[in-house]
């Protein structure tokens, strides 16, 4: 389906309810879909399962904790080994009043684009006689121990694209790509923020990172400036 | 202990030290911390090709310009790009870790065991930590280095037969660079084949909780 | 039998029959032969989303423009591209494919069994036959249609009991198009829903080895 | 390791032997390494197991079957169930001079896309039921059934790019994409043939499909024309 092009990203929330498990793109100041994230703060649901790589870390995820809105999350950066400065998250976890699923980098990053691409499940090294294999098969295979790790899928994939076209192609920007072509592809409602959009047919089709057809709602925003101070 | 009052190396020395071991044209993955320092003392013309687990290859040093949040290490760094530089999405960037494709990951430690096992990621009685991508760099790259700190600020060895903290992953260490020695792991144990100027392998030995075998031809730190 | 004499349906009536279950901006993926006829009755203001396996979508007619060898769908056809196309590689094609991203496939048969089992990859008494794309459209697209003939040349039914011939895949089929009627199949069996300009059911069902629920409201197919 | 480049597509093969297991980049006419091909059949080995979408619709693999190199092959495309023509391979096929493993298309990209990853195994519901599923594992999951399917990996992947740096990065043209940035992942030797060499740095980083690091090998081929009549 073509996607629907919305003039608010308030707007482009539209249906959003408590308790939604909702992906968000973007790693440390790059490719974050924070005028999304400022708009679901302002929307007010709580009860949220957020999957990010970070929150706390350069990012604005840590402001929906603010309001409470945040239950649990799914991330690979969320709690600091020093306890030099905490987040909002970091001290709602420590009195235990939410939840955190910590997910190594790449079997996050997989287990995404298994839920976007119809696999059940995927056999990785990574995590075999740590705390992440908890509960986990473990496989042998060829002398090796293997984790089956499970495919991740959310309600609502909210991301950040460089430019978009009309019909819901996307472009991303150095490291802005991150996470975000593998949480379109993973949630049943997708929507992006884009910094441009250009009409369909002005994207090069060897240049579009995410095909038109995982997208449902755009909103063209400027992007928020973020800097994290690697605190 | 004697030892006690002795200089240790700088970080940026361990980085030096480190930076030695990685061969012309090796893609190197360098991770959060004192790991960063090393891309700086890579000389140019070895061409090492520094990846970055965001999804960066080629990045270079650190950059002096205006922020762009777009260009940044997986430590959150505004780095610049080199000529040839590549970027892609997270899941094909550690498809390149985990396959195999990353010649040398350096990492920081806070524990490495006798048999290589590194815990890098969590604190308990801190309150935890994060993971991000150490557990993949130190399964899927092919010769992980640890960097670190012989012992903790309080003076505990580091390098110790078993691992007190969380793993990051079993068996997956070659080398540990600190800042009084070098230390290869091998099926046999751990081997002494460098101490800092200055230091006997004796008084690093003493700061070391783990059996250390000296090599034949200990010698100083090549800095 | 009198039915024997009577015209069937063209492939391309057939085709334009199957272009009509397309809804308003499906994604829609066409196998290889008869469905690639599809495409051409579909109206371009129903702005359907062609996705070609080998790493297209968006793709248009067929290219009557001097050969270009990287530009053609997954039987080997020139298309041309409309507007907004993009193309991929083959992960993501499938990762689109078996990830529920395509709304509706066309798929040749050679027969569909009474609980919507498709065979069509293999005849074993002609040596074979491969498998390409078929198994993967078959178990992940939203909604499956077959458009095949109803009868084989020799005049055996292809919607059958039970498939004699090699799986594509199990219960996967949820609207027959044939050159004699429009099959819908059920969690309670294959209903009739249309048959062909001048046939009856009964023609039909004779030529049907399934048993055919024919519909209240059976109709001649929509051409 | 920066790429080396080589004059001719024969010494680009340097140090392919016999019983070599080889993949091939290409879907049909579109982003098929013809040069590498036709050196490859120049060069004589035998033996080999190749891996391909297609052999003998519309590529050249098939003239390596006329000096009888090919043991196995592991294909998507190589059978016809009509005898209408029958190309080299599927003489031999059907005399049972060579072995044939017929993979589901997507099945046999993404167990290359996981021999690539560090992927030890994944679950798919492709197949199931069907002659794919002999001797596999079958997993429940969720109220169905899903297959185990394992990573494949080469000795050597042959692979046609548009464009090429001299670093080694990648950039594939439309539907001459297919297999072939997977198959620059799992193969121990990567040799791609590329119509344009240019200069380090001329390749925008966002537009490189194959990043250098998996290119061992290039060498600079005006393409082979190649059309398939589709039968």
């Amino acid at each position: 389906m073509t996607a629907t092009i919305f003039a608010t990203p308030d707007e482009a929330l539209d249906g959003i309810a408590d308790g939604a498990r909702i992906m968000f793109g973007g790693f440390v100041s790059a490719g974050a879909p924070s005028n999304l994230v400022l708009a679901l703060k302002r929307r007010g649901v709580r009860g949220l399962t957020i999957m990010a790589n970070n929150i706390g870390f350069g990012d604005l995820l840590d402001e929906l904790c603010e309001g409470r809105q945040v239950a649990k999350a799914i991330a690979t950066f969320a709690v600091r080994a020093s306890s030099a400065r905490e987040s909002n998250f970091e001290a709602q976890y420590r009195r235990g009043e939410v939840e955190l699923e910590l997910v190594p980098q790449g079997t996050f990053a997989e287990r995404i684009r298994a839920g976007g691409a119809g696999i059940g499940g995927f056999l990785t090294r990574t995590g075999v006689g740590t705390q992440v294999a908890e509960g986990k098969e473990v496989h042998s295979w060829q002398g090796e121990e293997w984790l089956l790790e499970r495919p991740l899928r959310a309600d609502v994939a909210l991301l950040k694209a460089h430019r978009a076209d009309r019909l819901g192609n996307l472009q991303y920007r150095l490291a802005g790509r991150n996470f975000n072509p593998l949480m379109a592809t993973a949630a049943d409602l997708v929507i992006a923020e884009a910094e441009e959009i250009v009409e369909t047919g002005e994207l090069p089709p060897d240049a579009i990172h995410t095909p038109a057809v995982h997208v449902d709602r755009l909103v063209r925003c400027d992007p928020v400036e973020v800097r994290w101070d690697g605190r | 202990m004697a030892a006690e009052g002795k200089a240790r190396l700088t970080r940026e020395l361990v980085a030096m030290r480190v930076a030695r071991e990685l061969p012309p044209g090796a893609t190197v993955n360098l991770g959060i911390g004192l790991p960063t320092l090393v891309g700086a003392f890579a000389p140019p013309e070895a061409n090492i090709l520094l990846q970055a687990e965001n999804g960066i290859l080629g990045y270079g040093g650190f950059s002096e310009d205006a922020f762009d949040p777009d260009l940044i290490n997986a430590g959150g760094q505004p780095v610049t790009l080199n000529p040839g530089a590549s970027t892609f999405d997270s899941a094909a960037s550690f498809a390149m870790i985990r396959g195999g494709h990353i010649d040398v990951a350096v990492l920081g430690g806070l524990q490495v065991s006798e048999r290589g096992d590194l815990a890098n990621w969590s604190v308990p009685e801190r309150g935890g930590g994060s993971i991000g991508g150490a557990m993949d760099l130190a399964v899927g790259a092919r010769r992980l280095i640890v960097a670190m700190a012989h012992t903790t600020r309080d003076g505990q060895p580091r390098i110790v037969r078993e691992c007190a903290y969380p793993l990051t992953a079993r068996r997956c260490v070659d080398l540990i660079v600190t800042d009084l020695a070098v230390v290869e792991v091998g099926a046999g144990g751990l081997t002494l084949r460098e101490v800092a100027p200055g230091w006997t392998p004796e008084e690093v030995a003493a700061l070391t909780d783990a059996p250390l075998r000296v090599a034949a031809d200990v010698g100083e730190m090549a800095l």
